[in-house]
């Protein structure tokens, strides 16, 4: 019976990745590729990673919204030649049939690390593992991974017209809201964002987290800007700024106070493991909130004269 | 798993120093300054210091530097460790940094407000951010903390190719992007492979681990593949001439003499220190092969551009050619690789090309700003407009060229060596025929920058100290040749 | 057959799918797409590996999963800056097709 | 109790599916924009209502009870706002 529950799962994964791959209109593709998104949500309860169906669901959907607003720009281009579209194709093929061999092959029993990622817990005080690799074991990791997004935006913000660079970004549909729209936008935020803070707050205990509240706070914000409720900020703005910024310099400072108490880079001290954790969480929730929402909008530009 | 080394957080302060200085320039009104590069400067300065400090650290104690971070010991945790090898190539990155930094200065000096600010603000913050990431891809043992190493790499590099926003070089800016996605995604999927086969990622625990079995090779192999793209070998270059050409110059000098030696230290790393028992000859051979084949086929195609910077870009590309082709010259039986001259030879190839390219770009730089242009065949009167500058090219030149006296000389002498000792006399022929077109496209250029042009021309000065900049790496790129011609200890340290 | 094994299957057909369309696909914004859905077979061979190694009580092993993670939010970073690219490229190539267009005929008249 | 919990679960979640099914059908076979986004719209919400309403009897407290009830009132919000939207894209013609 499980077992049906997984061969249709994978079936629709595939028919969807397919269907996003394979259809004619851009906008078809990128819907497809939404759907497809939130069936991989699914599949990732069942692969009992509950942190990442959260994360994929979240963070998928402003995936698809990116795409879905670029349709417009799918330009028709010429396709590879025949042959070389026939050597790809098995190249490709290639390289699933050896992985396919790969997985039917692998080791048994699996190597793992949960046995040791689970020891420490208790000296952490947390109890949700995945929060304990992000934070503590691999912190450095989670580090430069806002960094990594603190420079994504740096570059998208590189790309304006050198008389707009500072200037608010568009917004689209901004300009004439429907009623709907903005009705939507005052009701749901605040919903949003008591879930969000349940999703941040759980996440040193039980599945949830940084990622998945920040993200889910950037669309409460997006709603908001697109639903014309609040001007979009202005990217040269020193506040905005200090927030976009805010959360990685805090754990890189909290992180090389590490050197003096209790001697490492990047360690907690013993017994306020778990506030600083959570300090750190606060943090990056909020400045990531910020950064995702800012990589969504894009480049600051000039508003089209009316 | 050794633990941290006495003077192991060096290696932390080179990843966190420069990232402090990317932080800081996107608040620098609030900690008062005006201007990113007030920002950058004693950024600089003190990434040089750890740099350095690093370098004389593992050169005096003779031992590799390693760091545990957060006290959580691999497999569970993030080690970093800097050997010989790894020593050098920071101290090199650090120097070729800070020197085109300081050419860099008076092309992206706007106020942060202003509307110039923009290219500003763009460049010193990737700058930044590429440097921590260099410095991550070389200290790194653990290859997911690797894999965000060269994320944030792509993610530094990509902007910097279209910093001047012209549909062009946006065009070229998007095919490296994609490209070096592709690469990303493959070397990620070996990645998984790996931990699914070992379950640990730690280069230091699998080098005990790991077997010859279908699982690590396939594994390995994905690996290098997707590196192979980012690091543009031959035939997988085509993203390279057009990013790398139409960046601005400084940047070019970045791209072109560092980031693309990342990936293939991964190479590297995963090649000697992944991979199970001695290397494959056949594979050696491929990597070889393609190799030999940038060497000839892209030197050949910058013999026939028109534009300076394009034609330094294929002469990257070749000159990436050259490190593959230190695969086959040290399998040597019985022998541990960095004991084979190839070895030293392919490292000191590594840095100086690292040097010469990166004065070299400089130099195109400068005179292109002097004439307005930067069509070889009219480049005439370049010499009496920008002399100091030509004069750097001259010298870069000879280092590509493997003319004595300079570091590419030596490097190319010793993989000569190498390919005789191994009776790989292929290998020999493309290096000679390599040296000859890579003469021949440098001469190309110094004849026609020394030609006297047939009208007056009407240049613009060119600032003495930037040129200055350019001659120093290029000097740099000179001096290397006074290396030793045996295997040097200094590349061997830290080797297990 | 177990349920991580066909899921691994699936993240091998994926990736296939994925690395197929990436390279052969002419649209960049497909090529973006087909990009993640490659990423999506390689983050899923992370999640069997984890799932296989599930012990002392877990579901799965926390380390890959939180490597998933990580790999979700810099693929999303990619697909911003790619996705970012090609609306400058288009407005670029319009503003410059315009100018062009306007320059041409003072040009030559 | 729990059979009758159990019993009442499926009967719920069985006519859940149904509307599901019909909204769907609906969806597929319906020639324009408005009457499927009509037959979606209604069916689904309708559908997920009696699905929440089924697993309602399974949860274990109040509060979970709660949270499931939270779940069908933003559907119910995002569903019908959602609807509005594409109605009104498809008046304006750019459905």
């Amino acid at each position: 019976m499980k077992l049906a529950l997984d061969a249709v799962l994978v079936a629709t994964l595939l028919v969807l990745a397919l269907f996003s791959l394979a259809a004619r209109q851009a906008r078809a593709s990128a819907i497809g590729f939404m759907g497809f998104g939130l069936v991989l949500a699914l599949v990732w309860v069942r692969l009992g990673a509950v942190d990442v169906a959260l994360t994929e669901a979240a963070v998928g959907a402003l995936t698809g919204l990116l795409l879905l607003g670029a349709t417009s720009l799918a330009t028709p281009a010429a396709q590879p030649s025949r042959p070389l579209r026939l050597a790809l194709a098995g190249l490709c093929a290639l390289v699933a049939g050896g992985l396919a061999f790969l997985v039917l092959e692998a080791p048994d029993p699996a190597p793992s690390l949960a046995a040791a990622a689970v020891e420490p817990l208790a000296a952490l005080d947390l109890g949700n593992p995945v929060t304990a690799v992000l934070l503590a074991y691999r912190a450095l990791d989670t580090l430069l991974e806002t960094v990594v997004v603190v420079l994504a935006l740096i570059g998208i913000w590189s790309l304006a017209p050198d008389a707009d660079w500072r200037g608010a970004p568009m917004v689209p549909g901004a300009d004439a809201p429907s009623p709907p729209l903005r009705l939507l936008a005052r009701l749901l935020p605040p919903v949003g964002l008591v879930v969000a803070v349940h999703i941040l707050w759980i996440g040193a205990d039980a599945p949830g987290g940084k990622f998945q509240a920040a993200t889910l706070i950037a669309a409460m914000g997006l709603l908001v800007l697109m639903a014309g409720l609040a001007p979009a900020p202005k990217l040269g703005n020193t506040r905005l700024r200090a927030l976009v910024v805010g959360g990685p310099a805090l754990f890189l400072a909290l992180g090389l106070l590490g050197f003096l108490v209790p001697g490492s880079f990047l360690a907690w001290p013993e017994g306020l493991a778990k506030p600083v954790i959570v300090l750190i969480e606060v943090a990056l929730t909020t400045s990531l909130a910020v950064l995702l929402a800012l990589i969504v909008l894009g480049p600051g530009a000039r508003r089209p004269r009316a | 798993m050794a633990a941290s080394s006495p003077a192991g957080y060096l290696l932390v302060l080179a990843l966190v120093v420069p990232v402090i200085g990317l932080l800081g320039m996107s608040v620098t009104a609030l900690i008062g300054l005006r201007r990113v590069e007030f920002v950058a400067f004693p950024v600089l300065v003190a990434g040089l210091a750890v740099a350095g400090a690093i370098a004389t650290t593992v050169a005096e104690t003779g031992e590799a530097l390693t760091y545990v971070v957060g006290g959580w010991a691999p497999p569970l945790g993030l080690a970093l460790r800097a050997d010989g090898v790894s020593a050098v190539m920071l101290a090199m990155a650090a120097l070729v940094v800070a020197l085109v930094a300081l050419n860099a200065r008076a092309l992206f000096c706007a106020d942060d407000a202003t509307p110039d600010g923009r290219r500003a603000f763009a460049f010193w913050s990737l700058l930044m951010g590429l440097w921590s990431a260099l410095n991550l891809v070389l200290v790194g043992e653990d290859l997911f903390n690797l894999f965000v190493a060269l994320e944030l790499l792509t993610f530094a590099a990509v902007p910097l190719v279209c910093l001047d926003g012209r549909a062009a070089t946006l065009e070229a800016a998007l095919r490296y992007l994609v490209f070096a996605l592709i690469g990303s995604a493959l070397y990620l999927l070996g990645t998984a492979l790996l931990y699914g086969r070992y379950g640990t990622l730690d280069i230091g625990t699998l080098r005990e681990l790991t077997q010859p079995d279908l699982a690590t090779h396939a594994a390995v192999a994905l690996m290098i593949g997707g590196l192979m793209a980012k690091a543009a070998l031959f035939p997988l270059h085509i993203w390279l001439p057009p990013a790398h050409a139409g960046a601005p110059a400084p940047a070019s000098a970045v791209l072109s003499a560092l980031v693309v030696k990342a990936p293939f230290f991964l190479i590297v790393r995963l090649w000697f220190d992944v991979l199970p028992g001695p290397p494959s000859l056949p594979a050696a051979q491929v990597l070889a092969g393609l190799g030999a084949a940038a060497i000839l086929i892209c030197s050949v195609v910058a013999l026939r551009q028109e534009r300076l910077k394009l034609m330094i870009a294929y002469s990257t590309v070749a000159q990436i050619g050259y490190l593959f082709l230190m695969f086959r010259l040290t399998a040597e039986p019985g022998v541990p690789a960095w004991q084979t001259i190839g070895w030293t030879g392919g490292m000191l190839q590594l840095v100086s090309h690292a040097f010469a390219k990166a004065a070299m770009f400089l130099a195109a730089g400068m005179i292109a700003e002097a004439l307005g242009h930067d069509r070889i065949a009219e480049l005439a009167g370049a010499g009496r407009a920008a002399p100091v500058s030509v004069f750097a090219f001259g010298l870069a030149g000879l280092s590509l060229m493997g003319l004595p006296p300079s570091g590419g000389f030596v490097a190319k002498l010793l993989l000569l060596n190498a390919a005789t000792l191994a009776g790989a006399w292929w290998i020999a022929a493309v290096i000679s025929v390599g040296g000859l077109l890579a003469a021949a496209y440098v001469t190309r250029v110094l004849k026609r920058a020394m030609a006297t042009p047939p009208a007056p021309l009407a240049t613009r000065p060119v600032a003495l100290s930037r040129e200055l900049t350019a001659l120093t790496l290029a000097l740099v790129a000179v001096a290397l040749g006074l290396v030793p011609l045996q295997p040097f200890e200094l590349l061997a340290i830290g080797r297990p | 057959m177990s349920g991580p094994t066909l899921y691994g299957l699936a993240a091998a057909l994926l990736v296939g799918l994925g690395l197929y369309g990436v390279l052969a696909q002419a649209s960049p914004l497909r090529r973006v797409l087909a990009f993640n859905l490659m990423g999506a077979g390689v983050f899923l061979m992370f999640g069997v590996a984890a799932r296989r190694g599930a012990a002392a009580g877990l579901p799965g092993d926390p380390v890959p999963q939180a490597l998933v993670i990580t790999g979700i939010v810099v693929a999303f970073a990619a697909t911003a800056l790619a996705v970012m690219l090609m609306r400058r490229l288009a407005q670029t190539r319009a503003e410059e097709a315009a100018a062009a267009a306007s320059s041409a005929p003072a040009e030559h008249g | 109790m729990s059979a009758l919990a159990d019993l009442f679960t499926g009967a719920m979640v069985v006519a859940g599916l149904f509307f599901f099914l019909a909204g769907t059908a609906g969806l597929l076979r319906f020639p324009d924009t408005l009457s499927r986004l009509h037959a979606l719209t209604k069916a689904d919400t309708l559908g997920l209502g009696l699905i929440v309403l089924g697993l309602m009897a399974q949860a274990p407290g109040p509060l979970a009870a709660l949270k499931l009830l939270a779940i069908w009132l933003i559907a119910l919000l995002s569903g019908a706002i959602a609807g509005q939207l594409i109605a009104r894209a498809a008046r304006d013609g750019r459905g």
